[in-house]
């Protein structure tokens, strides 16, 4: 305590004050405070510290005020889209939160693998080609629905009805944007085109990056095996050994850094979530020939992927795209697809939009990058529902990552902000999951009523809405205060910080009504989650004029 | 004209002005059930009260087939949800429609979705199909079921206006509380109590800010003023206790000429006054244009809601927002604001525009002015 | 004019300023939900003849595809997710 | 505070640093002058309160800078009450009331 008076009469020596005197002016960048330390010859000693010290407090607050300001509207906060290439966007420390099974991946009955229709963008494609061999109408009814997509459907009625009406929908938003939209939605629409088109693949089985073996069949005309794909290119006559599978695993997860990846994991290649009947590179993708086989050489699975775009994502519907991300992971899947094979491994790209034989949720969850949450979609911790990921499978013997949990599936439970603000009201309420998926107990998102949102959403192709995954609470820019949460939530072990968290959610911020996002054609405002950003904006840029509203949150 | 005729006439004017938005009210909300199922479908047509919340039309071109439509309310999440129900001649409800809510848009469609009304179309009046709330929305839910079926219950014939809202046991303790409190209040202020007046008064306050607020969030305002005089707790209510709270502040006053609610009860009082006595400061200086200001506001709030027959917009207070986080961002500042003052000048928000001066001040006048009226006739 | 006048004035009319704007609101908002009418009807005979407000959310109850446009929908669906 | 700057930034917190100097130094002067005796953890106290009212602010201010602003103004409004009445308890023990000791 003496001392600490000591210090005290040092700090208020006359030498000192003077440096300080000279800082506060100097530090003042033209502040008020600068005054006091310029002309303090008339002001008392006692007098200019009290003032300066009011003043350089009102500094300091405005101060923090400005930099808060600054943190959060910086780029540097948007997590995906700076430190990537040297992995310093994979910044949360998943060691303390490892555990063996993912939750609600405990089964509960028989786990079954999932048949190839229960993807809905297969299915789709099959019912479209049933409709036009003219085999089947409509109006023939479900019962009349020929294959497996017929007994998909007839194992879940009214759901057939649901698809129909969204194929309608996507006559009726082609019209709307072709009256319109394509002016006001120009600028997001040429970027999703520009990622989709020119830079991922041509159209009619010409190119695309990574290379697709359905491609290749369906321009050779021949079936080409796994085992033919996989292994193509190999000039080394055995493969290079590692030195320790870690070896392995160190080096591949800095590759996949390398290559753009924000995040990265490894694991286990485990069958129960491969398609049953499917199989690129074999006649129609091996749905009726390939039955439930596994390749030998499949042994493990490289998960890695982005974020989308963030302005973007938080301007859905409109505004935003998937396509940004699934260019960049699939591009990294092309390379990491060939490093490996370099190096005389087999490798198979999985990566989206539908170029899958596999589930990616939950091998992002085995692999200990994320968790499951109520909207269907994996969430991770540095970019909460926003991720998404490409896989490479493979045969090198890797050291393997523990799947995590984090609490973010229990926040879920309550949270429940994603089921509210669905357009379509795909996404269930229960606080508990209810529903048995193929052996696992998990919530279940419709996705027909989904996919109907998405052709009716205000986009140029109708492939996605994002809504769900903007709002979520975990998909937030990186800032300390987000920082702060996202370490101290996972460690409370009373919950009472998630409560806090929560109640700030759902009391600070603002939300549309689930209607309010439709488009104006669909009885909706056409609102966005938050407005586009200014590059987005068409009227900034383009000769239109702006008939429309922005009805985003502020 | 001197201050005292001023303030007569005004008075006056008050309980005038009152009495027509209340009037007017009336009319109004008839007006707009009658237009509201002319909309339910273009074939009924001449539609006319029979009774009590039931009407009586007949399908369009044929004015044998008579029609009965029947209209309740419950209240729901967000206010009360009006339900009509079409019953044709044979008995059978043949159309039924959410006429009016105020509820959140997701949580009505997801009600819609479950086909909650669709149940008790084709069903006969009589018997009403037991329906299950929907999870998720329960409240909405179960106050369009309950609509429905007193809307049935009214073409019955048989209903209490009253409703089926039984008051839980945990509401009558929270009633019983408040009694408890008013009569601590009195005891108080009486001569009778011979200990410390002040501490007694602090420890009172602490405890009414504790229960009604923190505890129960339920406090008297002018929205309860409104339920009050425009009668709706007639039709029954979720809570009692807020409504108990004012006719107790109100007999108190009239028995005793204190006013003990904002000295002793008042939660929000309790919370500023607490915090003014961190740092002892003395109240703001309230100069005579803010007076009447504060009355206008009073006024002006009160009538609305008379007019539009919904207590909520009589609430400019800030008391929901300070104990239980309800009200909008203006109100949110509002709170912040009063708090943060409360630390610089003793009760601003009391002293400043709170209605429960005006309205006691009103209530002051008029009794010492009818009093003394009387006392004038005596000496006559 | 001193410290607790100033202080008292500026609050006032924070309070007034606040309360007032509030108060117009909620007015302005009983007007307009004064003008709102049915918000959903149910018939037997036909759900067509309600008014067009607030129709159920989509995929609840999709109507028969009256028209199967075929080509226009090969032509607009995206298959490629 | 200058994002995308190189050498303002290291500046402007320098300058925050001197200002805190100068801030502790005013607020024992003020003391003094008030017929207190500094002690040194009163003065931390009352600093620390500062420092977490500001971090408040700044954190509702990031949440603007997020495009949250409605947010950021509850934010700063909740959070910043109880440290706001925190501040003045402390101010009313410190340096209103007489000094029983030393």
């Amino acid at each position: 305590m003496a001392n600490e008076h000591n210090a005290l009469d040092i700090i208020n020596d006359p030498k000192n004050r003077v440096t300080d005197a000279g800082n506060a002016g100097a530090g003042e960048n033209g502040n008020d405070v600068g005054e006091p330390g310029g002309e303090n010859k008339g002001v008392s000693r006692r007098n200019f510290l009290k003032f300066g010290g009011v003043a350089a407090a009102a500094a300091t607050m405005a101060g923090a005020a400005g930099a808060g300001f600054a943190v959060g509207r910086s780029d540097d906060a948007y997590t995906g889209y700076g430190r990537t290439f040297q992995g310093g966007d994979q910044f949360f420390n998943r060691e303390p939160f490892r555990c063996d099974v993912p939750v609600m991946m405990e089964p509960v009955g028989k786990v079954v693998r999932p048949e190839w229709t229960e993807y809905l963008f297969l299915r789709l494609r099959a019912l479209v080609d049933i409709i036009k061999s003219g085999k089947w109408t409509p109006d023939m009814g479900v019962e009349a629905l020929p294959g497996p997509v017929g007994d998909h459907y007839r194992a879940r009625p009214g759901e057939l009805e649901i698809m129909l009406e969204s194929l309608q929908r996507n006559v009726k938003r082609a019209e709307a944007w072709k009256k319109g939209k394509n002016k006001r939605y120009a600028l997001a629409g040429a970027y999703n085109m520009a990622l989709r088109l020119g830079g991922m693949e041509l159209p009619g089985h010409v190119q695309r990056i990574p290379e697709d073996p359905h491609d290749e069949h369906m321009r050779t005309g021949k079936p080409i095996p796994p085992e033919d794909w996989d292994y193509r290119g190999i000039w080394r006559e055995k493969p290079m050994e590692f030195k320790s599978p870690k070896h392995a695993s160190v080096l591949i997860k800095r590759m996949a850094h390398q290559f753009g990846m924000s995040l990265v994991g490894i694991t286990k290649f485990d069958p129960r979530f491969m398609f049953k009947g499917v199989m690129r590179g074999m006649p129609d993708k091996g749905h009726y020939t390939w039955g439930d086989k596994v390749p030998e050489h499949w042994k493990s699975i490289i998960i890695f992927g982005v974020p989308m775009n963030w302005d973007g994502t938080y301007a859905a519907v409109g505004y935003s795209t998937s396509f940004d991300a699934y260019f960049r992971s699939r591009v990294a899947a092309s390379l990491m697809e060939r490093f490996i094979r370099e190096l005389g491994y087999p490798a198979r790209a999985q990566f989206p939009g539908s170029n899958y034989e596999i589930m990616m949720s939950p091998y992002v969850q085995l692999a200990g990058l994320g968790q499951y949450s109520r909207a269907g979609v994996v969430m991770v911790p540095e970019l909460g529902a926003n991720f998404r990921p490409a896989a490479i499978v493979t045969n090198i013997e890797f050291e393997y990552d523990k799947p995590i949990d984090v609490k973010m599936a229990d926040f879920c439970k309550k949270c429940k902000i994603c089921a509210e603000q669905c357009p379509s009201g795909a996404i269930p309420f229960d606080d508990e999951p209810q529903t048995v998926v193929r052996g696992f107990k998990r919530w279940k998102l419709n996705e027909e009523k989904c996919y109907q949102q998405w052709a009716s959403g205000p986009t140029q192709d109708g492939l996605g809405c994002r809504v769900c995954i903007g709002v979520c609470p975990y998909s937030r820019k990186n800032t300390w205060i987000h920082a702060i949460s996202r370490e101290m939530e996972p460690r409370d072990p009373t919950g009472l910080v998630s409560q806090g968290l929560l109640a700030m959610q759902k009391n600070f911020f603002k939300f549309h009504e689930a209607e309010d996002y439709r488009s104006d054609w669909d009885g909706g405002k056409e609102a966005s989650y938050h407005n586009p950003p200014w590059w987005m904006r068409a009227e900034n840029f383009l000769e239109i004029e702006k008939d429309w509203e922005y009805h985003g949150m502020e | 004209m001197s201050a005292k005729t001023v303030e007569r006439i005004s008075a006056i004017a008050a309980l005038i002005i009152l009495l027509a938005a209340w009037i007017a009210g009336g009319v109004r909300s008839k007006g707009a059930t009658l237009e509201r199922i002319g909309n339910i479908s273009e074939e009924i047509v001449d539609v006319r009260q029979v009774g009590p919340s039931v009407y009586e039309g007949h399908r369009r071109g044929d004015a044998g087939d008579k029609l009965c439509i029947a209209v309740a309310e419950h209240p729901g999440y967000g206010g009360p949800v009006q339900v009509a129900v079409v019953m044709n001649s044979a008995g059978i409800i043949e159309r039924i429609a959410l006429v009016d809510t105020t509820d959140t848009t997701t949580y009505v469609s997801r009600v819609l979705d479950a086909a909650v009304l669709d149940a008790f179309l084709g069903t006969s009046a009589s018997r009403p199909p037991k329906v299950d709330a929907v999870t998720g929305a329960t409240l909405s839910s179960t106050a369009m079921i309950k609509a429905a079926n007193k809307a049935a219950a009214h073409i019955k014939g048989t209903v209490g206006e009253s409703g089926p809202v039984a008051v839980s046991p945990d509401e009558m303790v929270k009633a019983g509380l408040t009694v408890a409190l008013f009569l601590a209040a009195f005891l108080i202020s009486s001569r009778f109590f011979r200990w410390n007046k002040t501490y007694a008064r602090l420890g009172l306050l602490t405890a009414a800010t504790v229960i009604l607020g923190f505890l129960y969030g339920t406090q008297p305002s002018l929205a309860s003023l409104a339920l009050l005089l425009a009668g709706f707790w007639t039709k029954g209510l979720a809570s009692y206790t807020a409504l108990i709270c004012l006719v107790l502040a109100f007999v108190v006053f009239f028995a005793t000429k204190k006013n003990l609610y904002c000295a002793m009860i008042c939660p929000f009082g309790g919370l500023q006054e607490g915090l003014g006595r961190i740092t002892k400061r003395s109240p703001p200086e309230r100069t005579a244009w803010m007076k009447w200001i504060s009355r206008g506001f009073a006024l002006t709030a009160l009538s609305a809601a008379l007019y539009f027959r919904n207590p909520s917009d009589a609430e400019y207070t800030p008391f929901g927002m300070a104990f239980s986080f309800i009200g909008s961002t203006a109100i949110f500042a509002l709170t912040v604001l009063i708090l943060v003052a409360s630390l610089v000048v003793k009760r601003p928000w009391c002293a400043l525009l709170c209605p429960a001066t005006p309205v006691f001040d009103y209530l002051a006048f008029m009794r010492n002015w009818l009093t003394r009226g009387r006392k004038k006739e005596k000496q006559s | 004019m001193t410290f607790k006048k100033v202080f008292s004035l500026a609050i006032f009319i924070a309070f007034v300023g606040l309360c007032g704007f509030e108060l117009t609101n909620q007015i302005r908002e009983s007007a307009e939900r004064d003008l709102a009418s049915v918000r959903y009807v149910r018939g037997i005979a036909s759900e067509t003849d309600a008014p067009a407000q607030g129709q159920a959310p989509s995929g609840a109850t999709p109507k028969k595809n009256q028209d199967f446009n075929l080509d226009d929908i090969l032509k607009e669906t995206d298959l490629d997710g | 505070m200058f994002p995308g700057t190189t050498m303002l930034n290291y500046i402007f917190w320098m300058v925050m640093g001197a200002l805190q100097v100068l801030i502790v130094m005013g607020l024992v002067e003020w003391l003094k002058s008030r017929g207190r005796k500094p002690v040194w953890w009163q003065v931390a106290l009352l600093y620390a309160g500062f420092a977490f009212l500001c971090a408040v602010v700044a954190g509702g201010t990031t949440l603007m800078g997020e495009f949250e602003t409605i947010a950021g103004w509850y934010f700063i409004g909740v959070l910043g009450l109880p440290v706001v009445i925190c501040l003045a308890i402390a101010v009313r023990l410190f340096v209103m009331k007489k000094p029983t000791q030393g």
